[in-house]
């Protein structure tokens, strides 16, 4: 059915009999036709459910034991010792943005071409044109967004702090400018 | 009582409540987290679909990319964030009288048609086939969307660029450009 | 086939109808509550004594037999320092944000195959899911910056953010890259390929040696992943020197242990992944370890399945363990990348070098229909 | 409550219910962002009603193999980062010259 791909493992129980395929097939057939997919989905979601209990739990259970004495200075945020002025919420490098945008683009590309992809071994197996076929779906795709990265390059865009090279023409051009 | 019942259930509160605040929170910063929640509810709705691939890029693309670029851009404009002002029931009135209307409609639409003729999911690996469909049938919308997204990239940027000016240097070059 | 199903294979042994939903549980605090939690604690013990032993002095031994217990006993002065929250923080994100980035690294362990019988969940899409558990970190950190009210947590917090963020990308195309060789997704799979090629069996060896793309994008997503966990030398957002400590400046007592562990396990994710997808999990050069047969039987139970389990653990294990000693090893070999280093290493060298590796790698599977060099090797010696 | 997770109309009045939220907050909301978040609740409704129907009405929609209500969906939410990235650009240049993304007081079409 999945050609190359569905490298059927013969799943034997750890302890060498194979009682719990029919006790899985009888109890989930209720929800979904093979919801062996929904089984491993619930063993995802525990894995993240506790772990997303587990920090507040932890704080919470801790709250019994921990010492509190709020202290004025020790409310205060840390300042190196001064007292903080102005608050934190303040404008800072606006490179960032850039970075998110040119990021999200990238990141989409990045998630739209696994399921291309993923297909490729198949392809290949299947034979004939279907592998010419996803190849060049695939790396088009991948040139269009190569070109919009190289044009990030060229204007200069992705450059952090304005390259090495022009920051040096810029000293260069204060030293030799009349002060 | 299936476990993906009560799940479902859950991810139907989460959602509703997170959609709630993101819409009637005065404090912007919280909506925008409240709308992690609903993002987060709606893909564990996928997964209890059967969409597994859906569930993971719903995951990347929004909550690990669109919120990030949210979040920056409330953390910019700060001041909102001071200004904690509810933007009174008047301008409130309006849009909820009208939402309330088309939702109440749309219910009793859906209510009212039958739904006998349901099926349940079947919990088949879908990246693979998405794959293929993308390479299939939807090959020409898949070269298309990369088209919008190269477009999206530049167009961002070039709209973005004369804000992400470096103040510092750029205006130093400018002034010694001239003389 | 996983943990839970595992599990629920004893429960068939002693009949007790305990439903299926309390095993996944059951599977999940066994792997992160007696797995990633106590290695992530004892990691920071060994961190201290590797360090040491790069600097020729002793480390931590006072607690313990040579101060095993150290990270015991951090663990517990953590837990009971006082955690004194700014008055001017905001509480509600302030709390919020360590179970994110805590959700985010623990919950991946999910994906990691530990053996052929024991993996949190084989789903079908385990690189992709743990890619965006991944991305569930930097919000985390963010929103953990921004809340504590401190400008250099908030520097902290949006360099580790933008810094997280960026590196996704070379380390999503290198995982394209295994993917477009492998054709499959699942974790159990792409393991489960990486066998010693035998005339019959379907292996082609660890993918590091795959193709000579492969070879290199293992090291670009090495250094992603490090990016990723905010490791030397790519630790801008808790840069001691100048950030005091970055976005965790604020956090005092057991939150700012919780940010740790997480770190920790994020450094112990990314090794237990990169192991699983480029040096093939519990496979061994020469010998398939999944043929060993011992024959060694209790009534009419035969553990041969129990005893290959364990040795593939440990080797598995042992490769996770060499990794985490590389990243060990950089911390107090490199120095710092400035930011605008940091972000032109991944967006002039990373991505670029990744994108065509990736088209390399999808030549090389076409051109030689999947087998790796090691197979094109025996075929041309006529060995394997 | 049981078979909840089949039930298609449930799925259906949820992503109403999303959808209901986003109208209320794109029209209400006075921030620019505000208004961005209620589209991406608006299309996040939309995507789930494509996947609750390709999941659960086979007959209907996928009267082939093709998973056509995924691949909707997976194209809105492509489309909604791209939508964010270029929001984000313009969010930047209002902020850059009125110093307030306050979409009532950013009107005048001067420059």
């Amino acid at each position: 059915m999945l050609g190359f791909g569905g490298l059927k493992l013969r799943s034997r129980c750890l302890l060498g009999f194979n009682f719990f395929q029919r006790h899985r097939v009888v109890t989930l057939e209720t929800y979904g036709r093979n919801s062996g997919m929904l089984q491993e989905f619930g063993n995802a979601l525990s894995f993240v459910l506790l772990a997303a209990i587990l920090p507040p739990l932890i704080l919470f259970i801790g709250k019994f034991f921990r010492p509190s004495f709020p202290h004025e200075g020790k409310l205060t945020t840390y300042e190196c010792g001064e007292l903080p002025e102005g608050s934190a919420y303040v404008m800072f490098n606006n490179r960032f943005y850039l970075v998110a945008i040119v990021f999200l683009v990238f990141d989409v590309e990045v998630a739209l071409l696994f399921p291309v992809l993923l297909l490729f071994r198949e392809a290949i197996d299947i034979g004939g044109n279907t592998a010419a076929q996803v190849f060049a779906l695939a790396f088009a795709f991948l040139g269009v967004l190569f070109i919009g990265l190289v044009y990030e390059w060229k204007t200069g865009d992705i450059d952090w702090v304005r390259d090495a090279e022009d920051r040096r023409k810029h000293l260069e051009t204060l030293e030799k400018a009349p002060q | 009582m299936a476990v993906s019942d009560l799940f479902v259930a859950f991810c139907f509160l989460l959602g509703g409540a997170a959609a709630f605040f993101t819409a009637f929170h005065p404090n912007i910063l919280y909506a925008a987290i409240s709308l992690i929640g609903s993002l987060v509810a709606v893909a564990g709705l996928y997964g209890a679909l059967g969409a597994d691939f859906l569930a993971a890029a719903q995951l990347i693309i929004y909550v690990g990319g669109i919120l990030i670029v949210i979040l920056f851009a409330v953390m910019m404009s700060e001041d909102i964030y001071k200004r904690r002002f509810f933007e009174g029931a008047k301008k409130y009135f309006l849009p909820a009288l009208a939402a309330a209307i088309t939702f109440a409609g749309l219910v009793k639409i859906t209510l009212s048609a039958d739904w006998s003729g349901a099926t349940k999911p079947d919990f088949e690996p879908t990246s693979r086939a998405m794959g293929w469909a993308l390479v299939g049938p939807y090959a020409l919308v898949f070269q298309y969307v990369v088209v919008v997204l190269l477009s999206g990239l530049i167009g961002a940027v070039i709209i973005a660029r004369p804000a992400l000016k470096m103040k510092k240097i750029d205006e130093d070059l400018e002034r010694l450009g001239e003389d | 086939m996983s943990l839970a199903e595992f599990l629920s294979g004893i429960n068939q042994l002693l009949g007790t109808g305990i439903p299926m939903a309390l095993f996944s549980i059951l599977s999940a605090v066994i792997v992160l509550l007696l797995f990633a939690m106590p290695v992530g604690g004892f990691c920071t013990y060994l961190e201290r004594k590797v360090a040491a032993d790069f600097q020729e002095r002793i480390g931590p031994n006072r607690v313990g037999p040579i101060g095993l217990l150290q990270f015991f006993a951090d663990g517990i002065k953590m837990f009971l320092k006082e955690d004194s929250i700014s008055k001017n923080a905001d509480r509600w994100i302030y709390n919020f944000a360590p179970s994110l980035v805590m959700a985010g690294s623990f919950g991946a362990f999910a994906a990691v195959p530990f053996s052929a019988y024991i993996i949190g969940a084989d789903l079908d899409i385990g690189v992709f899911y743990a890619m965006a558990l991944g991305s569930l970190v930097s919000l985390g950190v963010l929103l953990g910056a921004w809340s504590s009210d401190n400008k250099w947590s908030l520097i902290g917090g949006m360099r580790g953010a933008a810094q997280i963020v960026s590196y996704e990308i070379p380390l999503g195309l290198s995982v394209l890259s295994i993917i477009t060789v492998c054709g499959s997704m699942s974790l159990h799979q792409l393991v489960a390929q990486q066998a010693w090629p035998t005339p019959g069996g379907e292996g082609h060896f660890w993918n590091v040696f795959h193709n000579p793309f492969l070879f290199v994008n293992f090291f670009i997503y090495f250094t992603a992943a490090l990016a990723e966990c905010n490791r030397t030398p790519f630790d801008l957002p808790e840069a001691e020197s100048e950030l005091v400590s970055g976005f965790n400046t604020e956090f005092s007592g057991m939150r700012f242990g919780l940010y740790a562990l997480s770190e920790f396990a994020d450094v112990i994710l990314f090794a237990c992944i990169a192991t699983a997808i480029f040096l093939g999990g519990w496979h061994v050069p020469f010998f398939n370890l999944q043929s060993l047969d011992i024959g060694l039987s209790v009534g009419e139970l035969d553990l041969n399945p129990l005893v290959q389990s364990v040795l593939m653990i440990g080797v598995f294990l042992f490769k996770v363990s060499v990794l985490v000693f590389v990243v060990m090893w950089l911390r107090w070999t490199l120095p710092r990348l400035r930011v605008d280093q940091l972000m032109n290493l991944c967006w002039k060298y990373l991505i670029p070098i990744s994108f065509f590796n990736l088209i390399g790698a999808a030549v090389w599977t076409w051109a030689f229909g999947g087998r790796s060099l090691l197979q094109l090797l025996g075929q041309v010696l006529g060995v394997s | 409550m049981a078979g909840l997770a089949t039930y298609l109309p449930a799925y259906l009045i949820f992503a109403l219910l999303l959808f209901s939220f986003g109208l209320i907050a794109a029209l209400a909301r006075r921030s620019a962002i505000g208004i961005f978040m209620g589209v991406e609740l608006m299309l996040n409704g939309a995507a789930l009603n494509f996947v609750a129907f390709q999941a659960l009405r086979k007959g209907v929609i996928a009267n082939d193999s093709w998973l056509h209500g995924h691949i909707f969906s997976l194209f809105i939410i492509v489309l909604a980062a791209i939508e964010a990235a270029v929001a984000l650009a313009i969010v930047l240049r209002v902020f850059g010259s009125r110093q307030t993304i306050d979409a009532d007081r950013a009107d005048q079409l001067r420059g």
